[in-house]
This record gives structure tokens, C-alpha cells and sequence, in this order.
């Protein structure tokens, strides 16, 4: 049962890169990271790494997400590409 | 005879800059003597290490108390030893040399300065020692992002895009190192360099362990600035503070240097990088366009500081020219030029700093310059020979031994580009020699900033005179720091 | 049929960290939004991770936390721990110079006005 | 720029898809990876550490060395913002002001008028209203994630967790404040003093326990030593040293990550949050 969930949040974390990167709004592009970045943290989960996993919740999809808006507020959340 | 001052070396340093930083709670004019302090305690610690490997000779040390593939270790040798002295003793004299200056232009933040200032070194020292290709890698990322900070520090206005250049490129470098190791990891299974350099053996050709030295290389490429990779380096160099670029300038690329001769000759080896002929001609190819890059490109500029950065980058060719050629010769005179390169730049970017303080940026306004700052411009000049090659000075001899290297291995483009860039060299620092003596262009704009403190000239008078030391103690150096490095390796 | 199957899955996270570095690396070199390319960079870390978790793993193996009264290990049983330790330290590199980037992104705003890094060099170049 | 990269981009994909071939099949058991040193941690680390999560024990005791310098990396991130972003000096030209009573707001051009009031309260530029159900529910909150990232610091040894997760935790749980209250409310709790004081405490409790060990006469780091002063057997003075460290992790990640915060989200000025 491990691998089919392995192998549909690989596609769907291959998904939220290319939307991360793709879209012109930088809030969304947060939001698409923090996503990204809790995906990640359950595929490592699955894997049996569990101290990553627990370290890239708490950064990747929370403390890291937070930076990121503080840092879109004091610059522009509008992108050209 | 006391192994532990390996480890005192780097870790009293993190310890103390943590006691520098809180310091600015106490009182912020204490910051940074107590700097000074603690880089003068660093460099007597490393002086008598290497006076202990002298003696004594090389030794590992485990961290923790487990043996190295367990745990991590260091290898202290005769030339990192070396190298940590003198990484030390530059970082010191430089900021006794400008301390005036960073109390004035660094101000309230004085007390991160100083904390930034000595992690950094600290973390070049780890690289030096690091027997753990994955510390390597954590100990890069500590030099990169207090050298992040420290660049961005100068030029309010360019220097954060300067810097924030640098971390994209910089972090792209550490990236593919990174995931070289990874490639040698899922192979050997082990990530002491000694213990992989062992297991590879075996391995010579599995593909995976070639991609795993390309990406390594590269990424070290990448953190050097080596010529197609060199795209951050003249704008961070460029813009930043004074004496930020006179410690970072001489030491981030040389260090990379030291950690590529590491990777290639003790973990790799010998064996595997020069069994095909591929390596030595992307080697020889990316070596050439950088010392012609680098020597066309510095005649163009009329921004003094800009045409050091590029003088650099030429010397970033020559480092690693030694590889392209491969014989005992030719590595010799680029790991000799490694160590002389530092007091160069040192020395160039130190004067080069007074005199745009002085006079302005801009080469075609030195009018003058020897009679109102005649100390400065000799030492400017001294550091001009140098890399120029003129014999006295330590240049002549790293690239005397490449030449012999060249000529040997019947490597000719490269000799040729050597004697070529070192006429290029003459050229550039002639067009500023002359104009110093019978006046350019532009009127110059004479800035009245007061005699330089008597610590300038401290600083100033080490770098002329360790350039002609190192000059004659080339065969020394040679002896007892690069051949006891060289010769278990097969060289 | 059944080996195709398991060959792709054999390499399918490789393949996809692979896919997830190239993203990164595309976004860092191509995009010219600074913020886009401080997320490219972040994708490229993670997807370093990703590929060295990879390595770690052992197929029918557990997290590698021992119980106090078990007395002969089966290695097999347990995921090999040190790609984990390794990618800890990965990860607060990562989250470290995130925060730097960031920062200076800020300071870039406050100087140039604008994070599209075409708009900022031709107004160098004037 | 954009063909450029994409040719580097596809060339190093290209080289490392064909170098898959060679690797091992995921999650293959007899790798080497899997041969060599790791078999060791996974065999030994109960009896030498008395830690029965691996990964700690490799993380603090094993490469420890490592970690040191990952606590100092972090430092060094806190560092950079601090040199990077902070304005000494801030000159405050209008500011806005609620009245507690009535809940009005009013935009006031000299500076500094109502600081000292008892009736007024400052509020940032950026308004935002007053939400009585976000207030609550953070206060409520914050305790409790409090104590889970406690827990996680102290349970390190035997569940996923230690002073990397803890500490981050410890620090969000003071960032949430900042962001449902404002930057001022969370600098009152942890001022920008406290901050830079903890964050050097940390790494220096860290290294210190590797000095300690170095005093003692044997190597840095090795806390086996640590049975001298501890008075427990070396198995129990390592597992003691690495709750040691794990703390000094904890303290070092909590104060950087609250410090970044506050550097970015007020663009160095400690005024004004998000």
C-alpha cells in the first residue's frame, strides 16, 4: 500500500513546484510552497524519516511560510513571470 | 605535543565570537578590541600547531572520542596547518589595519560585525581541517552565509543586489556539492575522505561515482569563481566595504582552492582523475579562457577595485591550471601559488582600498599619486609586481613552477597563456604606474581624509614584506609545507 | 510486465527528485523574480533531500527508533539513520539561508523599488 | 537567458537520469548505503548512548561536530538579518493611536504624542481590526503549543523530536503572538535584548559542553568524560550530554527564528509588524 500513496504525492509535489514557480502572484506562491513543502514532509514520513519529516513541518510548511509573507508585505506580491 | 589545538582553533573561535556578540549588551566599544583579542589568540594557537606538525608531524584527530567512519575527524597536515596560519594571521592584521575605519562605517552594528568576522574565519579553518566530506559541506555554508552578510555590508545601495547574486550562485555551488556526496554516499556507503578515497578504489568505473566528482567539482567551481562560473564575483567584490573585500578577496577563493586539491588528490586521487584524458582537457580549456578572460577584461576597466576583481579571477586560472596539467611541477606551483595568492590580493586590495579612499575609483584620476601617498602606492606596486611575476616578489615562483610543469608535460597552449597573461598584467598596472607619474585624463579629485592611523601602516608594511618573505622562502615552503602534502599522494 | 513495473518503481523517486532538481534549477537560472528564484532554490534543497531519504530508505523497514528490551537488532528492520541526520542538518542550511535571502530581498526592495532582476539591471546601467 | 538555461538545465538532468541506471533499486536493503557505517549506529547506540532513537544519538553524539556547526549556521542566519535589515534610529514622522474605550481610531502627525497615555493604545499603520476570537483563541493556544515543544525538546531521546523541532515550535508559538496581537506585544514578552542574549546563550552551551569535555582531558565533544562531574557511568553521561546540547539547540533555533521574524516583518525597525 506504501508505494501508490509514494507515487501519487511524488506527482502531486512535482505539481505544486511547477505551480509555485509558474504562477504570478507571489502570496500564492507562498501558500503553493507551504503546500509543497508539507507534501514533502509526509512522503519523508512514509519513508520512515520521521525526525526530517517532523523538522520540515515545523520549518518548511510553518516558520518558513510565515518569513516568506513578512517578506511579501514589505516588497510586492505582483511578479512578471 | 598537544593535538587538541586543532580543535581549539576552530571552536574558540565560534565560542568567542558568541562572547563578542553578546558583548554589545555590555558595552559596544569593547566589541571589537576583544575581536582583535581573540584573533590574536587564534593566530598564536595556529603558529604553534604548525610549529607541532613541523616537529612532529601530521595527525588525526576524532571528534567525540569515535574513530573516523563512525564519527568525524580532523587531518591536520603540514600544508592546511599552514594554511590556517596564514588564513588567521591576514583576517588579524586586517582588522588591526582598518580598524578606524570599521568603527566609523559599521557603527551600532558593530558588535555582529565582529561576531560575523570571526565565525568566518572560523569556518575557513574548519574547511581546512574537515577530515568529513558532508562537514565540508556545513562548514561551507557557514563561510558562505557570513560572507553573505559581510558583502552586503558597503554600498547601501548596490551591495544588497551584489550579495543577493552571490547567495543564489553560491547556494547552487553548495547544492551540487551536496548531491555529489549523495552519489558518493548511496556508492561507498561512508563519508570520511581517507575511507572513501579507500572504498573508490573499486569503483573507478561506475558512473556513478564520475557524476558524483562532476557535481562535486562544479559546485566547487561555482564557489571559487572559476571563469564560466565567475558571474557573481567583480559585483560582490565590488561594492562592498573596504575591508570586508580585503578579507574575503584573499581567502573565500583560496580556501575553495585548497578544498578542490583535497577532493581531486586525496579523494579522488590521481589514478582516477587522470585516467582519461577528458578531465585534464576541460581543465586546461576552463583555466586558459579564465587567465585570458580575466587579464582582458581587467584592462578594460577604469574602476580600480573592479580591475582587481578581474586580476582574481586571473589568478583563479592559475590555481587551477595546476590540475590541467597534473605533474608533480605543475601542482606544486599552483598550490605554492594558492599560498602566495593570498598575500597578494591582500596587498592589493588593502592599498588598492587607501588609495580609492584618497582619490577616487576611477584610474584615469591618480594623477599624482606617488608624491602625496608615497607609502601606499609602494606597497600597491609591490603587490603589482607580484602578480605581474617579477622575481623577487612570491608570483615569479608559483608561476615559474607551472611554466616548468607545462614544458614538461608538453602543455604549450597554457604555457604560452601564462607568459601572455603576465604581459597583459605588466600592461594593466604599467597604465596605472605611468598615469601615478605624469598624470591622466581626468583632474583628479583630491580628497583631504587625513592621514591614515599608525594601525594602517602596521597592516600596510605586513603586506609589502610578506610578499617578499614568501618570495624568499620559496624553497622552504616548498620543503616543509607543500612536498610532505604532495608526497604520500604520489606526487 | 510485473519487471517494467518494478524497475519503475525501483527508480521512481530518483526520477522524480531528479524531475524536482531541474524545476529548481530552471526557476533559479531562468526566472527573473528574485522571490521566484529564492523559491527555486528552496525546491532545489528539498528535492537534495528528497533523493538522499531516498538512499535511506529499506523497503519493509520502520523509523529507526529501537525498543529498551529488544536484544539482537535486525539492521534490515530499520531505516538507515544517517541519510536522516545528514538531511536535518540540510534542512536548517536551508531554512538559514532562506532567511537570509529573504532578507536581502528586503534590502534589494528598499533600495531599487522593484524584485524583477531585469528592471534593476538596466537601472544599474544608466 | 532562458535557452541558456534550459540546456544547463536538461544537460544535468540528462547526466544524472542516466546515472540512475547505476544506482541501486529504491529501498533495496543490501545497498551499500545501508552496508557500511550504518548497521553500526543502528546495532550500538543503546548500549554506547543509552538513546533508543538512532537518528538523535547519531545527530548529538555520532556527528555531533556536525550539529555544532548546524546550531552555528543558524546563529549566522540570525546574524545576517540583524546586520542586514537593522535601522538604528528610527524616525517616527505620524502615528495611530486606538482609543480603548470607545475602540477609535486617530491618525496623529507628531510623534511620540500618546505613547505615554493610559487611554490610547498604538496600533500599526497597516490597521487591522481588532478581532476579539483571534486574540483569545491564540492566548489560549500559546501555552499549550508551549508545552508540546517542550515535550518535544525533552522526549527527544525516545520519539521523533529534540531541540531542533522543539526549539522551532518554542519560537512560532512567540511568533503567533506577534501576528495576532502585533510586533510590540511580542517584544514585551521577548525583547530584542533577551533575543540576541539567547541565541548566542545556546550555541555557547553547546560548544561549551564540548570545551567542558576537552578540559577534562579527553576529546572535544566526547561526553563520556561528563561521568567525572555528572556522577553517573559514561553510557548515562552521554545521553546527559546530548540532552545538554539539545537544549543549547532549542535555545539557539527559538531566539533566531523569533528574531527573523522580527527583523523581516519590520524591515529592521522593531516598530511595526505585520
Amino acid at each position: 500500500m506504501g508505494w501508490h500513496v509514494d507515487i501519487i504525492i511524488l506527482t502531486l509535489v512535482v505539481i505544486t513546484a511547477i505551480a509555485a514557480i509558474q504562477i504570478k502572484d507571489l502570496l500564492a506562491t507562498a501558500i503553493l510552497f507551504g503546500a509543497y513543502s508539507f507534501m514533502m514532509c509526509v512522503l519523508w514520513s512514509i519513508m520512515g524519516a520521521v525526525d526530517v519529516a517532523f523538522t520540515e513541518a515545523s520549518v518548511g510548511a510553518g516558520v518558513s511560510t510565515v518569513f516568506f509573507v513578512a517578506a511579501i508585505f514589505h516588497t510586492t506580491r505582483r511578479s512578471q513571470d | 605535543m598537544s593535538i587538541h589545538l586543532s580543535v581549539v582553533i576552530v571552536t574558540f573561535g565560534l565560542l568567542l565570537a558568541f562572547v563578542t556578540y553578546t558583548l554589545r549588551w555590555i558595552r559596544i566599544s569593547l566589541c571589537l578590541p576583544f575581536a582583535i583579542t581573540v584573533l590574536g589568540f587564534l593566530t598564536s594557537c595556529a603558529i604553534v600547531l604548525f610549529t607541532q606538525i613541523i616537529l612532529w608531524g601530521p595527525f588525526e584527530y576524532p571528534m567525540g572520542g569515535w574513530a573516523p567512519p563512525i564519527g568525524i575527524a580532523y587531518n591536520v597536515d603540514h600544508l592546511n596547518s599552514f594554511m590556517v596560519l596564514v588564513v588567521t594571521l591576514v583576517a588579524l592584521v586586517n582588522i588591526i589595519a582598518n580598524w578606524k575605519g570599521l568603527q566609523n562605517f559599521v557603527g551600532d552594528r558593530i558588535g555582529g560585525f565582529c561576531a560575523l568576522y570571526i565565525l568566518y574565519v572560523s569556518g575557513l579553518n574548519g574547511i581546512l581541517f574537515t577530515g568529513d566530506l558532508f562537514n565540508l559541506y556545513v562548514l561551507l555554508e557557514i563561510a558562505s552565509l557570513t560572507g553573505y552578510a559581510l558583502l552586503a555590508i558597503g554600498d547601501r545601495r548596490l551591495a544588497p543586489f551584489a550579495s543577493i547574486n552571490y547567495v543564489f550562485l553560491g547556494t547552487m555551488g553548495a547544492c551540487f556539492y551536496l548531491l555529489g556526496i549523495g552519489f558518493l554516499y548511496i556508492k561507498t556507503g561512508s563519508l570520511n575522505m581517507i575511507d572513501v578515497s579507500n572504498l573508490i578504489k573499486q569503483l573507478h568505473n561506475s558512473p556513478t561515482i564520475i557524476t558524483a566528482f562532476m557535481f562535486i567539482i562544479v559546485g566547487i567551481w561555482i564557489k571559487m569563481g572559476l571563469f564560466p562560473f565567475h558571474i557573481w564575483l567583480p559585483r560582490a567584490y565590488t561594492h562592498t566595504f573596504g575591508p570586508v573585500s580585503s578579507l574575503i578577496a584573499p581567502m573565500g577563493t583560496k580556501v575553495m582552492a585548497y578544498a578542490m586539491f583535497k577532493v581531486v588528490l586525496t579523494v579522488f586521487g590521481i589514478n582516477f582523475v587522470f585516467r582519461s584524458n577528458a578531465f585534464p582537457h576541460i581543465v586546461s580549456t576552463l583555466a586558459l579562457s579564465a587567465i585570458l578572460f580575466g587579464s582582458i577584461f581587467a584592462l578594460r576597466q577604469t574602476h580600480l577595485k573592479r580591475m582587481l576583481c578581474f586580476v582574481v579571477i586571473t589568478e583563479i586560472g592559475y590555481l587551477v591550471s595546476g590540475l590541467a596539467i597534473g605533474n608533480s611541477n605543475a601542482i606544486k606551483g599552483s598550490i605554492l601559488h594558492m599560498l602566495n595568492d593570498v598575500f597578494m590580493t591582500f596587498c592589493l586590495f588593502l592599498s588598492g582600498q587607501a588609495i580609492i579612499e584618497r582619490m577616487g575609483v576611477n584610474i584615469d584620476g591618480f594623477s599624482e599619486l606617488f608624491v602625496k601617498t608615497p607609502l601606499i602606492s609602494a606597497v600597491f606596486i609591490t603587490g603589482a609586481l607580484s602578480v605581474v611575476g617579477i622575481p623577487p616578489t612570491c608570483g615569479f615562483f608559483g608561476k615559474w613552477y607551472l611554466l616548468l610543469g607545462a614544458v614538461e608535460k608538453g602543455n604549450y597552449p597554457l604555457f604560452v597563456t601564462i607568459i601572455l597573461s603576465s604581459l597583459l598584467n605588466l600592461i594593466l598596472f604599467f597604465k596605472v604606474i605611468e598615469i601615478g607619474f605624469y598624470g591622466g585624463k581626468v583632474i583628479p579629485t583630491w580628497r583631504l581624509t587625513g592621514a591614515p592611523p599608525w594601525s594602517f601602516y602596521v597592516g600596510l608594511c605586513f603586506a609589502g614584506v610578506s610578499i617578499i618573505l614568501m618570495g624568499l622562502f620559496t624553497f622552504h615552503l616548498i620543503r616543509y609545507v607543500i612536498e610532505p602534502f604532495l608526497t604520500p599522494l604520489g606526487l | 510486465m510485473a519487471d517494467i513495473i518494478g524497475y519503475i518503481l525501483g527508480k521512481y523517486n530518483y526520477w522524480m527528485a531528479v524531475v524536482l532538481m531541474m524545476i529548481g534549477l530552471y526557476a533559479m537560472l531562468a526566472k527573473k523574480n528574485l522571490i521566484k528564484k529564492i523559491v527555486g532554490m528552496n525546491i532545489f534543497q528539498t528535492a537534495i533531500i528528497l533523493f538522499y531519504i531516498s538512499i535511506g530508505f529499506k523497503k519493509g523497514a520502520t523509523v529507526p527508533i529501537i525498543e529498551h528490551n529488544t536484544h539482537v537488532i535486525d539492521v534490515a528492520k530499520y531505516a538507515n539513520p544517517l541519510p536522516h541526520v545528514l538531511m536535518l542538518t540540510a534542512i536548517v542550511v536551508a531554512v538559514s539561508t532562506f532567511g537570509v535571502a529573504l532578507a536581502l530581498a528586503v534590502r534589494v526592495y528598499q533600495e531599487h523599488g522593484t524584485l524583477e532582476e531585469n528592471e534593476i539591471l538596466s537601472e544599474l546601467q544608466e | 537567458m532562458r535557452y541558456i538555461a534550459l540546456i544547463v538545465v536538461l544537460l544535468s538532468g540528462l547526466v544524472l537520469l542516466y546515472t540512475e541506471k547505476d544506482l541501486p533499486p529504491w529501498g533495496d536493503p543490501n545497498s551499500p548505503a545501508s552496508l557500511h557505517v550504518s548497521p553500526k549506529y543502528l546495532r550500538d547506540s543503546l548500549q554506547e548512548t543509552a538513546v533508543p532513537n538512532v537518528v538523535t544519538s547519531v545527530l548529538a553524539d555520532y556527528r555531533g561536530y556536525d550539529t555544532m556547526f548546524e546550531t552555528t549556521v543558524i546563529f549566522c542566519a540570525g546574524l545576517a538579518c540583524f546586520v542586514l535589515l537593522r535601522v538604528f534610529k528610527v524616525e517616527r514622522k505620524e502615528a495611530h493611536y486606538r482609543h480603548k474605550a470607545t475602540g477609535l481610531i486617530i491618525h496623529v502627525k507628531v510623534p511620540n504624542l500618546l505613547d505615554n497615555s493610559s487611554e490610547f493604545e498604538r496600533v500599526d499603520t497597516m490597521w487591522v481590526p481588532h478581532d476579539l476570537i483571534l486574540k483569545t483563541m491564540c492566548r489560549f493556544l500559546i501555552p499549550f503549543i508551549q508545552l508540546f515543544a517542550l515535550y518535544v525538546v525533552a522526549h527527544g531521546h525516545h520519539s521523533p523530536g529534540g531541540g531542533f523541532q522543539g526549539g522551532v515550535i518554542l519560537g512560532a508559538s512567540i511568533i503567533l503572538l506577534s501576528i495576532s496581537f502585533d510586533l510590540r506585544t511580542g517584544l514585551e514578552r521577548v525583547n530584542e535584548r533577551s533575543i540576541s542574549l539567547m541565541s548566542a546563550t545556546g550555541v555557547f552551551v553547546f560548544t561549551g559542553i564540548g570545551a567542558i569535555c576537552l578540559f577534562l582531558g579527553s576529546q572535544f565533544l566526547n561526553y563520556g568524560i561528563l561521568s567525572k562531574i555528572l556522577g553517573v557511568d559514561p553510557v548515562m553521561s552521554r545521553s546527559w550530554g546530548i540532552f545538554g546540547v539539545e537544549v543549547g539547540v532549542a535555545i539557539t533555533v527559538m531566539a533566531v527564528m523569533i528574531g527573523i521574524y522580527n527583523y523581516i516583518s519590520s524591515e529592521g525597525k522593531l516598530d511595526e509588524g505585520l
